[in-house]
């Protein structure tokens, strides 16, 4: 649940009143919270993934199995487009917090390219097994691997929808730097997603199946 | 990376150059990743490594790129609550379940 | 302020305890006169340790009741408001108290820890010599194959008193419970899992059971029997078991119902030694021998069997043995055949 | 609620958002105050405790003798999953969000929750899901599987109806409401509490509600994955419980129970919070070992995580991890124990004033004091595996659920209700309805604890005669009707509650802040914001301890004002509150129709709902931030006029 709709409304420049609604016990924002407290619950929901993914390693009855159809430089090309993704999404913080909005707009585009590369090459990967046999169907590690990368494609592909949204907020000039907050909470998302994808990197591909 | 010149921008917030410093070094941590998975050397050890590097990188990104390092601790709070309860109730689960034995 | 009657709050409190004093006493009448699954008549080894660890920890709950409910009933009693105008005391707190009642259940707790960890580890310790049994849960019977002697049959375990039975726990479908409270606790029938149970009989008898692990519509009528037999009853009853059943009389109406067996596609489900090799309904090369059938729901006899051929899904909502439509001659000409089954 | 709408500021969002709180229903679909919608929360959690119950009869109409057939075995099947299914997610919990939505920001000082119209997100998708699931009656018959539904049994092969995709789907939006409504509530304690209200000044009924949100918050998202799984194997064939293609049988028993021990524990800790409220109150004086209750609230929520598998005795875990949870299940017994001992020390010494909620909140520390005890046996293994899965297990959880979450949940219905409705509930009636509620509910589930010893399984539609289960089968049902009467009673009571005499701010002289506003409480809640000096605020404002100890009330009484939260019309104008918005109840409606949609598995439906919450969701985060802001402000804001909520 991505979108917190909360109101914390935005005093900015010289908005007289300061509401106690808006002076908080921790003087944290509340959306930050929020959105660290979403993150805590996501470890579990990926841990249960990757825990079905683990328990039926090895465990398939038929092929193919993951020595047949892994392919690790692809995959690491794959990770490393992640990794740099994450990287564009800091700096495009970095530009709205100094104001700079054209660079703002630079980066978010760089990181929603980086993503959608990401997914591209996961979708050509998914293809890919599919022609060499593999699916929900045919066996354990069909539907264990399908299930756990789909969650996170699926969970990529909201990022990169939010990323779109920011971009074209921006252009419409409805993104002001003192709205940064927001630019912030997606990337947490975002880096959050590149993180998980971390660990599924090194558990599913290149931790070696019994 | 050096701890000093981290705090140039006023919201105490890392520069870019020390961004881009960071993406580096995940990159460089990547390819020894794959690098140590193709020697076959380092089979018995392969495990314990890739865990070490992947537990690096996680933490990079989270204190660098998510800025756990420079926020409140109350962030850090939430989110290590989330991992170790995910860790410590899935290892007895998995290891209820005979997968290490 | 809110209005308070003396009089009231004490018929309320006095109700309180009344309420409680009842519970407690219908808690204690506890043993009906004939409940066969009775877990509080132990007839096992196994069973009669587990129910002394029963009655160790029912009263040291006891205890703790009577003190917890107690103390309840007598402040609620005692510090009522009997419309004294000063406030009491405004206590907030004491560490010793605190660490005291903290310590003392995590030290009774500890202590009742060690004979429960024992005994976990004595009831899992594999017996010297067993006969083994394969126990295999099916949806809505059980079905008992005992490999060394040769023997299979469904509903009833036959054991030889004193004698260790190793019971091989599986399942062949949904997960399912295997369970006789006189003889040992249960444990779930797996499917892709094997588990193991021990067994051990004392005193002959029969002793019931039921599947405890909801599987379905007929979770309720998969029950099954523990028949403890002498060790050479026992032995007959294998002799009988293994004994291939006499064809029946040609042109009587065993004949008829044997050849109905094998037209109207009983034969596809059920195997008779030397007549039928199918597996999906019960071994049915003994059937007459068996005291009940249909999950132990049925007693067996003439009666029960007609009602049951007529429209089995009727007796057993959701078996897999269909209605097949028979007409009553035929069903008569059918039991006719089983009771050649013993 | 003033009832001239103030036109919008002139900031048209994407969409016209009201300015102000209209009345009648439309006012109820676009709330987003806290009260209102603690009060829909707690009026549709009572409807489904109505229909639970009803549930429950038929049970026990169908158990009453051998050989019932009052109902076939698939309804029965049907019933009993339905009676769990609800009772647990359809009552327990949203009562107990009902209650901490509509007391919570009251208690820490604040006006409203952090994230209003999340909130009313979360109430409507409740709403929604329980309303799905539901209609499973209607669409070809309800979820047979146990409120667990155990993995092999619940596949395609073994469940083939849409039965069990209406309990997959129904408790996926059940489990969105409860991350939704976990998330909103923790921001709101950690973040929106009055000036001066530390952590360690918050009453432990917030405490409580913190621990069980924290619960919520990471158990959620296991039983999400479990149901994923469950619904891939159901509608996309793949293979988590195939066990032909060796899949393992336990790992739904691990999935579910990792998110199920938590869960009780969700079930349970609010209740404690009303309970610690509710004794300090009547017996006037402070909560014993206030910091003792907050760390064993804690502890019980860290070892919550550490004790599922004992739900799993009898299968196949092996002696050492039976062991292991063994002890760590009878370890949690401690801080229970510890909370217990504490209430009887508030009582002891207390000038305690016997009334409905005092005696509600007595018979939780009595009868959750038995399943407490009964739950200590399961503790220990070998027992356990003569009780597991026979009505000695039913007989623990009811007494755990019934005698401790729903006592305590009528404690605070009595406690609260005049806060709620500016009315008094009537203290006759309702011990009345304590009365027939004790003995009913001791006299149907006292005796499972004989039917269970006497080797009754749970869930079978009929059981034979001469089992010995015959006598105490027909003694519960009588009980189950008893109970089913002081629910009655409880219900004549509220509705004759609307003629008693109006309620004051303060009708208990209780001790919290919730009690230093008017019955019922203005939308605003607080016109001047409370500044907290001390734990139990109110009560230290009315008064001092002498030097025995006593209270004693302060001299001179302080004006009115200082003590109560009085207010004119100018500054409550004054006030900016959230505007309504309805693109909540959209989005929750939306996840309906995209289940549905997967469960005939009509494609163009699936992409109707997933456009449809997309869309919902796109128009909520561009909705205008807010209402009637003054004019002279206006110009002042940034040449950008439209705010965007992140």
């Amino acid at each position: 649940m991505t979108a917190t709709g909360v109101v914390v409304e935005d005093t900015g420049h010289g908005a007289a009143e300061a509401h106690a609604a808006h002076v908080t016990s921790t003087g944290l924002s509340n959306v930050k919270i929020a959105m660290w407290a979403f993150l805590g619950s996501e470890c579990l929901l990926f841990g249960a993934l990757i825990s079905t993914y683990l328990l039926y390693r090895g465990k398939s009855m038929v092929g193919p199995y993951p020595k047949d159809v892994y392919d690790i430089p692809y995959t690491s090309v794959s990770s490393f487009v992640l990794l740099m993704s994450s990287l564009t999404m800091v700096l495009a913080l970095a530009a709205i917090q100094r104001g700079d909005h054209r660079r703002l707009r630079v980066w978010l585009l760089a990181t929603a390219l980086l993503g959608s590369t990401f997914i591209g090459g996961q979708a050509y990967e998914f293809t890919t097994f599919y022609r060499e046999g593999l699916s929900l169907h045919r066996n354990l590690f069909g539907s264990s691997f399908f299930v756990l990368t789909g969650f996170h494609g699926a969970h990529v592909t909201i990022g990169i929808l939010m990323l779109l949204s920011l971009f074209s907020l921006s252009l419409r000039g409805k993104l002001p730097t003192s709205k940064a907050e927001t630019v912030e909470l997606v990337g947490l998302y975002w880096h959050f997603v590149d993180v998980v994808w971390i660990v599924i990197f090194t558990l599913i591909y290149l931790v070696p199946s019994k | 990376m050096t701890e000093a010149e981290v705090v140039t921008h006023e919201t105490g917030h890392p520069s870019e150059a020390q961004y881009v410093r960071v993406a580096l070094i995940l990159a460089g941590l990547t390819a020894v990743e794959v690098a140590v998975y193709y020697i076959s050397g380092l089979k018995k050890v392969l495990i314990p490594i890739l865990l070490v590097l992947a537990t690096t990188k996680f933490s990079m990104v989270a204190l660098w790129f998510m800025h756990l390092k420079f926020d409140s601790r109350m962030f850090r709070r939430l989110f290590v609550t989330g991992i170790v309860v995910a860790i410590i109730v899935y290892l007895i689960a998995l290891s209820s379940l005979h997968v290490f034995s | 302020m809110a209005v308070r009657r003396r009089t009231g709050a004490g018929r309320k409190a006095r109700r309180a305890w009344l309420t409680v004093v009842v519970g407690l006493s219908m808690l204690l009448a506890a043993c009906a006169k004939n409940a066969p699954q009775d877990t509080l008549k132990p007839a096992s080894p196994d069973t009669r340790s587990i129910d002394g660890l029963f009655w160790l920890t029912f009263w040291v709950a006891v205890v703790v009741f009577v003190l917890v409910e107690g103390l309840l009933v007598f402040a609620v009693i005692r510090h009522r408001d009997k419309g004294e105008s000063e406030e009491p005391v405004q206590t907030h707190g004491n560490a010793r108290l605190e660490l005291g009642w903290t310590i003392a259940p995590a030290l009774v707790l500890f202590l009742l820890a060690f004979p429960t960890v024992g005994t976990i580890w004595r009831l899992a310790r594999s017996r010297p010599n067993p006969i083994n049994v394969t126990v295999i849960g099916h949806q809505f019977w059980w079905e008992y194959r005992y490999t060394d002697l040769g023997v299979v049959t469904a509903n009833e375990l036959h054991l030889p008193i004193n004698r260790n039975v190793r019971l091989t726990i599986k399942s062949g479908d949904v997960i399912h419970s295997f369970w006789v409270p006189r003889l040992f606790g249960k444990h779930d029938a797996e499917p892709g899992r094997v588990a193991h149970i021990n067994a051990r009989a004392e005193r002959p008898g029969v002793y019931f059971g039921e599947c405890v692990e909801f599987c379905g519509l007929s979770h309720a009528n998969m029950r099954n029997r523990a028949i403890a037999q002498t060790a050479d009853d026992f032995a007959a009853w294998v002799a009988g078991q293994r004994q291939l059943p006499a064809a029946p009389a040609a042109g009587s109406d065993a004949d008829g119902g044997f050849n109905l067996f094998r037209t109207k596609g009983c034969s596809g489900c059920h195997t008779i030694e030397g007549v039928s090799k199918g597996m999906i309904g019960p071994n049915l090369t003994h059937v007459f021998a068996r005291t009940s059938f249909a999950g132990s729901t049925l007693d067996m006899n003439p009666d029960n069997l007609r009602r049951w051929l007529s429209d089995p899904p009727k007796v057993k909502p959701g078996s897999k043995m269909p209605n097949l439509g028979l007409s009553e001659s035929e069903i008569s000409q059918l039991i006719a055949y089983l009771e050649t089954l013993t | 609620m003033s009832d001239v709408a103030i036109p919008l500021n002139g900031q048209r969002g994407l969409l016209h958002r009201p300015a102000k709180a209209a009345p009648g229903l439309w006012g109820w679909l676009t709330t987003v105050d806290h009260k209102k919608i603690g009060l829909l929360y707690l009026g549709t959690a009572f409807i489904f405790f109505v229909i639970g119950g009803i549930e429950a009869l038929i049970i026990r109409a169908q158990l009453g003798g051998p050989n019932g057939h009052v109902v076939s075995a698939n309804t029965y099947n049907q019933i009993f999953t339905m009676h769990g299914t609800t009772m647990i997610f359809l009552v327990v919990m949203p009562l107990s969000a009902g209650f901490a939505n509509y007391v919570v920001p009251l208690m820490i000082g604040a006006r409203d929750v952090a994230f209003p119209r999340l909130n009313a997100f979360g109430y409507w998708t409740f709403a929604v899901g329980g309303l799905f699931m539901y209609s499973s009656f209607l669409l070809g018959g309800a979820p047979n599987g146990g409120w667990f539904g155990y993995a092999p049994q619940t596949v395609k092969a073994y469940s083939p109806g849409h039965n069990i995709d209406f309990w997959v789907f129904g408790l996926q939006i059940l489990g969105i409401a409860s991350l939704t409504g976990a998330v909103n509530l923790i921001v709101t304690i950690i973040n929106m509490r009055a000036p001066g209200m530390s952590f360690l000044r918050m009453p432990i009924f917030v405490w409580m509600t913190l621990v069980a949100q924290f619960l919520l918050l990471f158990a959620m998202p296991v039983i999400t994955v479990a149901l994923f799984l469950l619904m891939f194997d159901r509608l996309f064939g793949a293979n988590f419980f195939e066990i032909q293609a060796g899949a393992d049988p336990l790992l739904w028993q691990h999935l579910f129970w990792i998110f199920g021990h938590p869960e009780v524990y969700i079930l349970i800790l609010p209740a404690m919070g009303i309970v610690s409220e509710v004794l300090p109150v009547f017996s006037r004086r402070p909560l014993f070992g206030y910091s003792v209750m907050v760390i064993s609230g804690v502890a019980i929520g860290f070892m919550g995580w550490g004790v599922w598998a004992h739900h799993m005795f009898a299968t196949g875990l092996g002696p050492l991890a039976k062991s292991a949870f063994a002890v760590s299940t009878m370890l949690i017994a401690v801080p229970t124990g510890v909370k217990i001992f504490n209430w009887l020390a508030t009582l002891m010494g207390g000038k305690i004033r016997v009334t409905t909620p005092l005696l509600m909140a007595c018979g939780f520390v009595g009868m959750f004091t038995i399943g407490g005890l009964s739950g200590v046996t399961h503790a220990i293994v070998p027992a356990d595996t003569q009780q597991t899965d026979t009505y000695y297990i039913v007989a623990h959880f009811h007494y755990v659920l019934f005698g401790g979450s729903i006592f305590g949940l009528f404690a605070g219905a009595y406690y609260w209700y005049p806060k709620m409705f500016g009315h008094m509930l009537s203290d006759a009636l309702g011990k009345l309805q304590f009365a027939l509620m004790l003995i009913g509910f001791n006299m149907t589930f006292g005796p499972f604890h004989i039917l269970g010893l006497q080797g009754m399984p749970r869930r079978i539609y009929t059981y034979p005669a001469h089992r010995g289960w015959d006598f105490w089968n027909f003694v519960a049902t009588i009980g189950s009707f008893i109970i089913a009467l002081s629910v009655l009673v409880f219900i004549i009571n509220v509705i004759r509650s609307r003629k008693t005499a109006a309620a004051s701010a303060d009708p208990w002289d209780a001790r919290t802040l919730e009690w230093s506003i008017s019955s019922p409480p203005p939308e605003f809640n607080f016109a001047h914001v409370p500044v907290v000096t001390a734990r139990d605020d109110l009560w230290h404002r009315k008064y001092t301890e002498d030097e025995g100890g006593r209270a004693v009330p302060i001299q001179p009484p302080p004006p009115s004002n200082q003590v109560y939260d009085e207010f004119d019309e100018e500054t409550a104008a004054g006030i900016h509150l959230p505007s309504p918005s309805f693109f909540p109840l959209l989005a929750s409606l939306g996840l309906a129709v995209l289940a549905y949609g997967l469960i005939y598995k009509a494609w163009p439906v699936v992409g109707l709902g997933a456009l449809w919450i997309i869309g919902a969701i796109y128009a909520w985060a561009l909705e205008p931030a807010t209402a009637e802001v003054h004019d002279e402000i206006v110009q002042e804001l940034e040449p950008e006029p439209v705010e965007v909520a992140p």
